[in-house]
């Protein structure tokens, strides 16, 4: 497993210039990492963290995450994905079998298949980086990775962030990039676990740690705030103590 | 007129089998005690629409048994996992399944509440949600045919049913910023809610509560149950009971496990 | 981020010429402080959007030459009678006229709160508010192409302007139930709001208040204006002032007496 | 000028076997008539009042009107015209010239070209009855006395109340038939003021009075509840006390 505040600091990082971030539920990596690149940002990010009462402005029922990211208000979204394939498609129902009645189900869509569409950077984030996980063809498009011309969309997907390594996504070429990877992986071992193809550049630097300004910012801003709604992760993986309960 | 202050089972008595009824997602004033009496009277046929999404009460119906169509952007259980009776039913077929996205079903509510056939969404070209779909489809924009756009028909609950804080004598009920019930609420026919209390006032004298209540000319009665959103919280009042819903998961990885879940816990206990 | 506690003079200073303006209805929470703040600084080539009526706002805005085009579902000064000015202008063909009806205006706007292009509306139809609507169009319903419903293009509004009660220093605004201010802030590019006074404390961390509370992402400046509606009333704070109305509609039945008005109450004090 | 009493009662008799009536802003006559009804339907008629506090349970901002009508809450509902035409026609923006440089402007259509076809039951309300208002052809379509088939319509025009006498609408015949005429009115009187067509009965019966039952009704609760929103009117006409100033 990567370590956890080295995916929180890589992804506050991809949220660089962004003036407003939402964060789905069950997202507590994705999370702490909204809440670093506000602390970065002087406070000049705007971060929704659904499942927080404190770090949630919304007062128009659960559509209004949608309604703003339809509105252009929402910069940037984080998406899991049971399945995501080199093309950039996302898989959040089920696999194996047909649908619906799949092998394997997964929740469901969520807001994904509009959110995709409406927010102009979309970052993929999956620390299961299998080709379980990484594989050649979803079996369902919960969110496509490219969209025909001529069909509305604001932007999508710019990266892929998992345990082992960060991938750019190149949405002329429906492609990833091996854009860095995390300490302890090499070339080898992300191509050996990635079930689809995509490119490698020619120097291939590390991911980098994080900083000891934004180690700062996580054992004390952020492991506050994030607390209130991942108390377990705050305790587990940032500055709020020890904790014997699992990580959620 | 709203039905004020009926029993539980009096409430759900009123949802005839093979209503469409409307829920809201887990965290968000889910009426368990009314799920649990509805299990108990063995309402059959049943059509259930979450908005958008839901988790303990949708797998506990489908585990019952009471369910023949699911509409819903995701049904899990959060950080306990898959939904097991929700996976295991519709791995065996045994409900229709509508796999939908969050803003479609808020939109589909939209256009009941409107009165409208049809709301225009933004994405799902592309993707399987819509090639599922044969109730969508996709048009060019009135305003410019070059501009394709989905469009999804209006929902129409039977009935939304769920649980909030406060309800006052004339059956208005206070639902603070859950807006999504309020739009469940306009759109569905009625609307049976179960509430922590009642209140003396009238809701709709302060304008402080009256920015946060649903008119009761939405809402056919409202029952008492304290505790009514157990095992799942309730906003402020009461948090998740982690150990039930432990167990609940533990139990429910076999049918014979559910069912030992529903003796103790549902069909046991009438009051529960 | 919202620029909390601005002079009024600087709020209106941020409405640039030729900006599209929405407005609510004269009883429903109208900044006649801003209003008059914006004649005194004489922007030009804006444009009126009425949600989904006006009253005194529009009238002062029009006679005073600021409106090029105005969208409304009605006009009037209620128990006064007819806008004097509008009425006027709209005669000498002085700015651009757009009939609608009021729920076309409250679907163009969550169309632009939703993101969609346009919405589908009932009704309509054989009428001549469709007629002069060229932007307007009529289609065969996507699910039934043999019914014919109205659509609605998004009305995007530059600035939503309107006065409430409350602020806090974070820039969230106490809206209670007027929550068509919510929809219009939504729909427009930023919200300027004149409030009564401002709050010490953090609206959203109230869950009674937050429900009737318009988060700061929306709302780009807010100004504190004592009395902010008069002469129109506001809420259960103060009432109508009907002396100075009925002076508005006598003097205002002329350009003359018009052009008085404005030197008497708009013009002369910086801080009326 | 027609007795108010005589008006409100007449209105009241209308919404018999509502469950749900909404009254437009600026319309005392309609709202005490609503709230009679209420008090004869024992309080089994929902009544919303705009411009009341009290008599107005909305919530979701200037739309629910429309929304509630959408959803076919609202059973019954009120219309002004400036002028009225044969047909059934309702002209609520202007006349003389052409739009919208109309030589004499009416405030606007309001909601009346969406509530004319939402709600089943329309009711036209407009005291003046001279041939002014009641014209051969309207200027201007608000609402179209009907709609060909296959235009979606929950119902519509089903009488038009002046100052002078009650016309019924019949919707197949796209024509009003004369129904009562108010005391000291005649067929000639209602023939001579009226600038369209309609059909006359061969019986004519007079609009009868509030009942004794209605008067008491009328000054007491109807008053109390009316009085919060329409004062003046409330203590010129019902039994709240004398003023000397205008009706509004």
């Amino acid at each position: 497993m990567a370590d956890p505040r080295l995916l929180v600091a890589t992804l506050a990082r991809l949220l660089e210039g962004c003036r407003t971030v939402a964060v789905g539920a069950l997202s507590p990596i994705p999370g702490a990492a909204a809440l670093l690149a506000r602390e970065l940002a002087g406070g000049a990010l705007h971060v929704t963290v659904l499942g927080s009462r404190k770090t949630n402005d919304f007062t128009d029922g659960g559509r209004e995450l949608f309604d703003r990211a339809g509105q252009g208000r929402i910069d940037a979204f984080f998406l899991g994905g049971g399945e995501i394939d080199g093309q950039g498609n996302v898989n959040l129902v089920g696999t194996g079998g047909d649908y619906p009645a799949h092998d394997v189900r997964f929740p469901g869509t969520f807001g994904a298949a509009f959110m995709g569409f409406a927010v102009p950077r979309v970052i993929l984030f999956r620390e299961d980086h299998s080709r379980r996980v990484l594989v050649p063809r979803v079996a369902f498009i919960s969110v496509p990775g490219t969209s025909p011309p001529g069909v509305w969309r604001r932007g999508g997907t710019v990266a892929l962030v998992t345990g082992r390594c960060v991938f750019a996504f190149d949405r002329a070429k429906a492609r990833f990039a091996l854009a860095s990877v995390h300490p302890g992986e090499t070339r080898a071992s992300v191509r050996a676990n990635t079930g689809f193809d995509y490119d490698e550049p020619n120097e291939l630097p590390e991911t980098p740690p994080p900083t000891d300004a934004m180690k700062t910012l996580l054992d004390g801003p952020v492991a506050r705030v994030i607390a209130e709604t991942y108390p377990r992760f705050a305790a587990a993986v940032l500055g709020t103590g020890a904790s014997n309960r699992r990580v959620n | 007129m709203a039905a004020i202050d009926e029993s539980v089972e009096d409430l759900v008595a009123r949802i005839p089998d093979g209503a469409l009824i409307a829920i809201p997602p887990d965290y968000a004033g889910v009426s368990m005690a009314a799920t649990r009496a509805l299990v108990r009277r063995g309402t059959r046929g049943l059509g259930l629409l979450a908005v958008p999404t839901s988790g303990l009460q949708a797998d506990l119906l489908i585990g019952a048994g009471l369910i023949t169509r699911l509409e819903a952007a995701a049904i899990t259980l959060g950080e306990y996992g898959q939904a097991p009776c929700f996976t295991r039913a519709l791995r065996q077929g045994r409900f229709a399944m509508r796999d939908s996205t969050c803003p479609a079903i808020h939109a589909g509510l939209q256009a009941a509440e409107k009165g409208v056939p049809f709301m225009p969404l933004r994405g799902l070209i592309g993707t399987d949600v819509l090639a599922h779909r044969p109730d969508w489809a996709t048009i060019g924009s009135p305003f410019d045919p070059a501009d394709p756009i989905v469009v999804v028909p209006a929902l129409r609950p039977d009935v939304a049913l769920f649980h909030a804080a406060l309800a006052d004598r004339s059956g208005n009920v206070w639902i603070g910023r859950r807006r999504e019930l309020a739009t469940m609420a306009h759109a569905a026919a009625t609307s049976l809610v179960t509430v922590e209390s009642l209140d003396a006032g009238d809701l709709l004298d302060d304008p402080v509560m009256a920015a946060g209540t649903l008119p009761a000319l939405y809402v056919g009665a409202v029952a008492v149950a304290p505790k009514g959103a157990w095992p799942l919280g309730f906003e402020d009042a009461y948090g998740m009971d982690h150990d039930h819903l432990a167990d609940y998961v533990r139990l429910s990885a076999t049918e014979e496990g559910f069912a030992r879940y529903l003796d103790a816990h549902v069909l046991g206990a009438r009051a529960a």
